[in-house]
């Protein structure tokens, strides 16, 4: 029956905006917030008969029968902490009742939406609701209507456009070839005919498309613009699930179900995993917006993931998914502590700012498990999915490449440091004396996030056996 | 006697001082005599093991280290000629440092010593030796230390150098460990040549340093200035010659077997003739009769050297009993220098002089132990001198130049009895600079060590029998010295007339420079500020040549080097790889211009690439 | 209580318990300060305890569900012992250091972190267990180094944090080979799967470059100088006791007592040994920072040890793992002794110093006994090291690097007294009258303490010189073992 | 069948409209642009057969959403001439490659030389768009209802107080 995990929220959003208005205003925040708990806890047990139950009338009704696997699995976990960690946020940061009831109705909706990204084996559906999410997307980055906001956005939805292109255009090559859009279908015709002209500029065209979605070198100068200029919520939402759904998840399922590896497409993989990881972290060292190192620091990881899906073995794919997975979590915490050090302080400037870890205690330390999960410290989850990534790319002698990777941990943990420097590590500076931490709405969140790093960062042994290793079935 | 007796001259002065330094400051009168105590039973215990050979293995270390003991005739003889001279200082002590401060670190760190010298003579493993040995380091530091505020200077110095060469003995023992397979010094036998010299030339700088030779004495002049003088008549004066000169001899007859023939000997004479001749030409200008003294305890080590160095039988127990003759009058002297300054209060020679009727017996003392220390006849140091003589000869001999050694050591002689003569003269005979009613005789606690050391050197040089047959020859063993006997009066007459005419000339030549310059202490003046060697002393009254001075400066040149090294690798780390890495930051933000145009293009750009390297590629 | 047990508390007691400092500190500084304490010893009760066992050539090994995680040999024993004896002293200290400063929580949390991850390091049998704790000393060292929060401090914590994790991490590609290699990251298991063959070349580069890192070896040594800025009984803790040490151990653990290496390490590693020796003793004779002064000091002795371990022979080794009891005791009263001059004086500048000893005779005499055990001279107990270290070097022929180690002794001993001089020593250039008098009688009683350990431990070099060679000859064992195997394959 | 010419000329205006849409100040010719452009791509599509793409395209694109927009920009005020100037320049200065790389990409495009006259497969060719509509995709039309609901939000958020211009997003 996972078809509901679209069906609800959509009724959900539905029963929210009937009359009574104040009363759903206060219902808003918990219907979300119980969407992605049951969410995150049908994710939690795979054995679930929710995951495996044929839906019966539903399937006939939607003519839809998804087939979920580890990886649909974990990105759900990813999609229902995120998502209500974004509740959180949401809640902390924005003041008014109205309007945070229309976030939450879009944030809703972009749940929904990656929901469908995640189930869909129909290249036509998933395009449709990557749109949806992409929308959603649009409007959150938005929302707070100043210039940067509506610059962020154009960005994000003039590229985002040009990405729908070409994922249109290698759908209609497809199609053409396979005619079909399933999975199965193309997966076929692809494999019938895999030096065909027409497909292999179709692969070409999505491949952009979704280096476009996923914010890759040279395709991401949206994204340092848009996670900037989003409000917290949305920002906490974009960098921490939006971009690897509709990018890196997508980039996954096609690469390993439909078109399957071969040298080209793994240098291709490769190149751009490696230019985007040290490309962002480069510029990520030269920013002072908060904001917008945490973005340029997402384009970084997300080239790990890339690279490691590049390595083309079992490894190296289940450290680009874990690292997805542990990006998730460890960068919306970062946006996180961002939100709460923006609204208690009133800026993102991070040379403005100094010692707030004393202030902000919570919110230092949290920041501090955060960064260091990021460069890969052990014993915090990020380093155990970086080790795979690295370990894969090593064994299937791409030495180089795990070198560089190596040494954009090392940039990454030196960015990191700048910024803790800058902001939670030092005196206090001048003009923060009267600073308060934040309240239990970003508390929360933030330790719930800390915890969960460190505590996957110790389990690993159970974790890997349990969640990581099923993800081989894929290949 | 039980075996387990060894341990009582180590532990007994190392027990009681760890006592002495319980002692309050003010207490220093019964600490003096606590300590007089301990050293007058350790000399009735050392003289109680005489004639026995001990062999005393413990357990110790890890590693096969163990803490093994040996009495041979040897160590015995050091060890009782330390225990004699521990007695006599410390009692001398007690009237020279009455008053003084820090009497109990003083008198703690005196029995230390004694023991520290006496395990290192003990010792019958490297380590052990070397665990003593280095540790004198210590009271070495300590000593000096005391003297006064300044002194510390001194004790850095002297501390320096001994520690650079007793680094020197540890690579040389490691070396001879390994070399030999086994610690135990009696049973290592190695034949000079290869490797085996460069251990020997270790172990050599070790015992040198410690017997005060050149290039490793620059501190014993400092030191004679800056610390209590009963430590100069103790360390410098007498333990440190004792114990460098038996581990040289150590080093040259049993644990390597040091020939004629081999390089290390000429080496060994050389250095002991440099020693000899420069040492005592800078005794010769000193004004200070501390300071002057101090540069003959560096002299005379180069006789010893050079005796030893000889590595014929006649040389090295000439070189032994010099040994014990300096040691004998090199620390009389020291104590008739302390007795000088503690009567007259001064120890710089133009305030002295006239002391000689104040202070009779000292004077007495002083004429005696001048002799001998001079070589006159018939006191101990002539008998020693004539036996290194012969050595020099003899060894010399295989080589055109070979008596440059004999002439070196001559010259030595004429220079020394020069200093003296200076010395008497400008300290007890002129005129007298300070006010004499104040000045008398030293108290008995310091006459009594200076007679009987005075006599010692009367009884060494008209018996001499008795130190050579007794106690120098049986260290040699019966096949070295294949029945020969050295005592007596000396067998070449040749040699003996020589060294009286130079003793004459010597006599005369002051006679003249005091005439010329109108006095006792200018009357080596005549060298001193003679064309071509002013220049020299000047520039060694600087310190210029002081080898310490010049290993600190070419240290420092080390040092720099190092700084630079070091500074240009953390120039790598904090200013080039930041500035690398800051370029390349900017390029990639100076690129990230905001213009959405330049992002689609980059966009476009990178699908170009992409479709031909995809459609390319295939 | 079982063995295993013990082994696994000394690890587990102080990696936890530090998580829990912070908390009781809120509410009571003496029960934490008191507590910190505890776990430390803890630690050294249980290494003590597990001396007799592992002296007798027993071997523990702890599994978790079936994976090996802690290992103790007379190796681990010896390390962990040294390190949590050296740690608990200077917590000890801290007691009276700390005190006027704020984000104390924070210090003792770290501080136990950090000895608790050092014990992980020591016993873990496991490389990524090893390199997980590895990592947690480098997080801490950070957070200790910018404890004073002051940009420029912060500044060095970086430079100190990233220049050891990138070490870490090319150790971690080394890591990797050797994962390739053998297919595990169990180190029994991969002394199994070799077979007594030597890990590639590249490999021990790799992870060579880690252990130097990490142990602040020219060139990746500046860092150290550098963290001189943090408190001092964390310049004590990294630099005497624990962290440069690290390197080291795991040089032991890895190429020693695992492991065997081709034999031209044995003359490369020397070699950096002696340039880093020659160096940074060079350099600790300009330098007028006290703290830098003695940190460059460490440097330069970490390169004894080095020589020591990677020269290849018994007495050698020996001397290498004595060398860091020796000085770990020694280094680490230099550094309390400096805490307790900069505190008073305010200043760590040398040249501005002097005349000390009047007003501090107790500390001034601690750094005398402890400048003279790195010295080496008896009988404190760096003579032996030292000597053994350099007989190590003259047995393996190679006279030209124990040469350099020689000048590089002379060196030690040049520049410990002109800093002891400076120091204590002739008029007090100092502004303040009347001098700065001693510091609380918890940090003498500390530093007293180390000089009186720095000459008993030569004293009775009995126990030290027996437990180093048990050590010594479990690791002469498996590189025999190993020789032999080899002596089978042509 | 028709001349490859036609097809080569209708690209060659519908890309010069598109162009001129896109670098016209005044926004009452560029929605003007738009709409021509899209009245080209429907000649094209009715050339290529697709009839009710076409119809689609003409009524939506060219027809409606162009009555919207000039609606929406009657309502807004004209640049100044300054103004007007200052962009000028800085445009043409931002579009400067942008042609050269779209010309870089028709090459590409070209030389791959792909060949799509292939025949559909039958099953598709023979469906209905109703019938694909209503009884192939159906998740897909929910996933048209969660777009819709989504820019109904963001219209209303967007809009709800006006202080800023800017179109809704277009879904």
């Amino acid at each position: 029956m996972p078809a509901l995990l679209i069906l609800i929220p959509l009724l959900a959003i539905l029963a929210l905006n009937l009359p009574w208005k104040s009363l759903m205003n206060r219902l808003a925040f918990w219907v979300g917030l119980a969407l992605c708990l049951v969410q995150t806890g049908l994710a939690l047990q795979p054995q679930s008969r929710f995951w495996h139950s044929p839906s019966l009338w539903l399937g006939n009704l939607l003519l839809f029968e998804p087939s979920v696997d580890h990886l649909s699995l974990v990105m759900f976990l990813a999609i229902g902490i995120v998502g209500a960690v974004t509740l959180f946020v949401c809640r902390y940061s924005t003041a008014c009742a109205g309007n945070r009831f229309m976030v939450i109705n879009v944030l809703i909706l972009a749940l929904t939406g990656m929901n469908g990204v995640v189930l869909a084996n129909d290249l036509f559906s998933l395009y449709v609701f990557l749109e949806i999410t992409a929308v959603a997307s649009y409007i959150l980055i938005a929302f707070e209507k100043g210039r940067d906001a509506f610059e962020g956005a154009f960005k994000y939805l003039i590229l985002s456009a040009v990405a729908t292109v070409m994922i249109l255009a290698a759908l209609a090559l497809l199609m053409l070839t396979a005619g079909d859009l399933s999975f199965a279908a193309i997966q076929a015709a692809i494999a019938s005919s895999p030096h065909s002209r027409v497909v292999l500029a179709a692969i070409a065209l999505l491949m952009v498309g979704l280096f476009i979605k996923g914010g890759l070198v040279p395709f991401h100068g949206w994204l340092p613009d848009a996670y900037s200029a989003a409000p917290a919520a949305a920002s906490v939402l974009l960098a921490g699930i939006v971009t690897k759904t509709t990018g890196i998840y997508t980039l996954i399922r096609l690469v390993t179900s439909v078109i399957g590896y071969n040298d080209t497409l793994q240098t291709l993989l490769l190149f751009v995993g490696a230019a985007s990881m040290l490309i962002g972290a480069l510029a990520a060292l030269g920013q002072s917006d908060f904001k917008r190192m945490l973005a340029y620091s997402s384009i970084s990881q997300v080239g790990y993931m890339v690279l490691g899906l590049g390595a083309g073995t079992v490894l190296g794919m289940v450290g680009a998914i874990f690292h997805l997975f542990n990006h998730a979590i460890f960068k919306s915490l970062l946006f996180v502590n961002a939100a709460a050090v923006e609204q208690q302080s009133g800026t993102r400037d991070m040379n403005r700012m100094g010692g707030l870890a004393e202030k902000m205690p919570v919110t230092g330390w949290t920041s501090v498990v955060a960064f260091l999960s990021t460069a890969g410290i052990p014993p915090l989850a990020g380093f155990w999915s970086k080790l795979i990534i690295i370990v894969a790319l090593w064994e299937a002698g791409y030495t180089t490449y795990a070198a560089l990777a190596v040494l954009a941990s090392l940039l990454t943990l030196a960015y990191f440091l700048s910024m803790q420097r800058r902001v939670f590590f030092g005196k206090l500076a001048a003009g923060f004396e009267s600073l308060k931490e934040g309240n239990l709405w970003i508390l929360v969140p933030a330790c719930v996030l800390a915890l969960i790093t460190i505590g996957i960062g110790v389990g690993i042994p159970w974790l890997f056996e349990t969640f990581m290793l099923p993800i081989r079935s894929l290949l | 006697m039980n075996v387990r007796f060894l341990l009582v001259p180590i532990l007994l002065p190392i027990v009681a001082g760890v006592l002495a330094l319980l002692f309050r400051n003010r207490q220093g009168k019964a600490c003096a005599w606590f300590c007089t105590a301990v050293t007058a039973t350790q000399l009735a215990i050392t003289a109680s093991f005489f004639g026995q050979e001990w062999n005393l293995i413990l357990p110790w270390g890890a590693f096969g280290w163990q803490f093994a003991l040996k009495l041979t005739p040897f160590s015995n003889f050091i060890l009782l000629a330390a225990a004699v001279f521990g007695f006599l200082i410390c009692l001398y002590s007690a009237a020279f440092m009455n008053g003084k401060r820090f009497l109990n670190q003083y008198y703690g760190y005196f029995l230390f010593t004694l023991g520290l010298v006496n395990g290192a003579v003990l010792a019958d493993n490297l380590i052990v030796l070397l665990f003593f040995w280095e540790s004198l380091l210590l009271t070495l530091f300590g000593m000096i230390v005391i003297g006064h505020p300044g002194a510390f200077k001194t004790a850095v110095k002297a501390c320096i150098i001994s520690g650079v060469a007793d680094l020197c003995l540890l690579v040389g023992i490691g070396m001879t460990i390994y070399l030999a397979g086994t610690m135990t010094i009696s049973q290592i036998h190695l034949p000079v040549g290869g490797l085996n010299s460069v251990a020997f030339i270790f172990l050599m700088i070790g015992a040198m340093a410690k017997a005060g030779a050149m290039p490793f004495h620059s501190w014993i002049p400092d030191a004679a200035v800056d610390a209590p003088l009963p430590f100069m008549a103790l360390l410098p004066g007498a333990l440190d010659k004792l114990l460098g000169i038996y581990f040289l001899t150590r080093i040259s007859l049993d644990i390597f077997v040091l020939t004629p023939l081999s390089w290390l000997s000429p080496l060994l004479m050389i250095i002991g003739s440099i020693t000899i001749l420069l040492a005592v030409m800078m005794a010769l200008i000193q004004k200070d009769y501390k300071r002057l003294l101090s540069f003959h305890a560096i002299s005379q080590v180069g006789y010893m050297i050079l005796g030893i160095g000889t590595a014929v039988p006649v040389g090295i127990v000439g070189g032994l009993f010099h040994m014990i003759n300096n040691v004998i009058y090199k620390s009389g002297l020291f104590l008739t220098g302390g007795a000088v300054e503690k009567q007259a209060g001064a120890t710089d020679l133009a305030k002295l002089g006239g002391l000689g009727t104040r202070m009779p017996v000292t004077f007495l003392c002083f004429i005696i132990l001048a002799a001998s220390i001079s070589g006159v006849p018939p006191f101990n140091g002539f008998f020693s001198k004539e036996l290194v003589y012969d050595g020099a000869l003899e060894a010399g001999r295989t080589w055109h130049v070979g008596w440059t050694f004999y002439a070196a050591a001559l010259l030595g002689s004429f220079f020394t009895a020069a200093s003296f003569l200076k010395l008497g003269h400008a300290a007890f005979l002129g005129k007298p600079n300070t006010d004499p009613a104040k000045v008398r005789e030293a108290p008995m606690t310091m006459l009594i060590p200076m007679i009987i050391i005075t006599a010692l050197c009367i009884l060494f040089g008209v018996w001499n029998a008795l130190p050579l047959e007794r106690l120098i020859q049986p260290i040699l063993g019966e096949h070295r010295l294949e029945g020969h006997t050295f005592a007596g009066w000396p067998a070449s007459m040749t040699l003996v007339i020589l060294t009286v005419v130079v003793l004459v000339g010597a006599f005369l030549n002051h006679l003249w420079g005091a005439k010329r310059s109108g006095s006792g202490l200018g009357a080596a003046d005549h060298i001193h500020y003679a064309p071509g060697l002013h220049p020299l002393y000047d520039r060694a009254e600087r310190r210029l040549f002081d080898p310490y001075e010049i290993g600190l400066k070419i240290t420092n040149g080390i040092a720099r080097i190092a700084w630079g090294i070091d500074r240009g690798i953390d120039y790598l780390y904090d200013t080039a790889a930041v500035k690398i890495t800051y370029a390349l930051t900017n390029g990639i933000r100076k690129a990230h211009t905001g213009s959405l145009f330049a992002y689609l293009s980059w966009s476009l750009a990178g699908l170009i690439l992409i479709i031909a390297l995809i459609l390319g590629g295939i | 209580m079982n063995l295993n047990g013990i082994l696994t508390l000394a690890v587990v007691v102080p990696f936890v318990g530090a998580f829990i400092l912070p908390v009781i500190g809120r509410w009571s500084e003496r029960l934490r300060n008191g507590l910190s304490l505890i776990f430390v010893l803890v630690s050294l009760v249980a290494a003590v305890a597990l001396i007799p066992t592992v002296t007798a050539g027993r071997t523990l090994l702890v599994q978790w569900a079936g994976f090996n995680l802690f290992y103790a040999d007379t190796l681990a024993v010896f390390m962990a012992f040294v390190s949590s004896l050296v740690g608990a002293i200077i917590v000890l200290y801290s007691f009276g250091y700390i005190r006027h400063y704020s984000w104390r929580n924070e210090y003792y949390f770290m501080v136990v972190l950090f000895l608790g991850s050092m014990m992980g390091i020591v016993f873990s049998r496991n490389l990524l267990i090893l390199y997980l704790f590895w990592e947690i000393t480098a997080i801490a060292c950070w957070r200790l180094i910018g404890f004073f929060r002051e940009k420029s401090y912060v500044l060095k914590a970086d430079k100190a944090f990233l220049v050891t994790v990138f070490g870490a991490l090319v150790m971690l590609l080394g890591f990797i080979t050797i994962y390739h290699q053998t297919g595990s990251f169990d180190l029994g298991q991969i002394q199994e799967t070799l077979q007594g063959q030597p890990i590639s070349n590249l490999a021990v580069t790799l992870i060579l470059f880690g252990i130097l890192s990490k142990s602040a070896t020219v060139p990746l040594h500046t860092w150290l100088p550098d963290a001189g800025v943090a408190p001092s009984p964390v310049t004590a803790l990294l630099h005497a006791a624990v962290l440069v040490k690290i390197g080291v151990y795991v040089y032991a653990r890895l190429f020693l007592a695992s492991w065997t290496i081709e034999p031209v390490w044995h003359t490369i590693i020397p070699a950096i040994a002696a340039v880093s020796a020659l160096v940074a003793a060079g350099a600790a004779l300009l330098e007028t920072d006290l703290k830098r002064l003695i940190a460059y000091s460490t440097i330069s002795q970490i390169g004894f040890i080095f020589l020591g371990l990677a020269i290849g022979n018994e007495i050698g080794i020996a001397g290498g793992l004595l060398y860091i009891l020796m000085h770990g005791i020694a280094k680490g009263g230099l550094f309390l002794c400096a805490g307790i001059i900069e505190q008073n004086t305010h200043t760590k500048d040398i040249t501005k110093m002097g005349g000390l000893i009047a007003t501090m005779p107790v500390t001034a005499v601690s750094f005398l006994l402890c400048a003279f055990s790195v010295m080496g001279i008896p009988p404190f107990g760096g003579f032996f090291s030292k000597y053994m270290v350099m007989t190590g070097a003259v047995t393996s022929g190679q006279i030209a690097i124990a040469l350099t180690f020689l000048v590089g002794a002379f060196l030690t001993i040049i520049y410990l007294f002109r800093v002891f001089t400076l120091v204590f020593f002739g008029e007090s250039k100092l502004a303040v009258r009347p001098l700065p008098a001693e510091g609380s009688p918890v940090m003498v009683f500390s530093v007293a303490l180390l000089g009186a350990l720095s000459i008993l431990s030569g004293l009775f070099i009995n126990f030290p010189s027996h437990f180093v060679q048990s050590a010594v000859q479990q690791i002469i064992w498996v590189q025999s073992a190993v020789n032999q195997i080899l002596g089978f394959i042509p | 069948m028709t001349s490859p010419l036609l097809f080569v000329a209708l690209l060659m205006l519908l890309l010069l409209a598109g162009v001129w849409t896109v670098m016209t100040l005044n926004l009452l010719k560029s929605a003007i642009g738009l709409a021509i452009t899209s009245v080209l791509l429907t000649l094209l599509l009715f050339l290529l057969d697709a009839p009710l793409a076409g119809v689609f395209e003409l009524s939506v694109c060219a027809g409606l959403i162009t009555v919207v927009f000039i609606s929406a920009i009657s309502l807004t005020k004209p640049l100044t001439g300054p103004e007007a100037s200052e962009r000028d320049r800085s445009r043409v200065k931002r579009f400067f490659f942008l042609p050269i790389l779209i010309a870089g990409a028709a090459w590409v495009l070209y030389a791959l030389g792909l060949r799509l006259d292939s025949p559909l497969p039958p099953a598709i060719a023979e469906m209905d768009v109703r019938q694909v509509l209503w009884n192939v995709r159906r998740l897909d039309l929910v996933g048209q209802i969660l777009i819709i609901l989504a820019g109904v939000f963001g219209v209303v958020i967007l809009f709800k107080d006006r202080s800023d211009k800017k179109e809704a997003p277009k879904s």
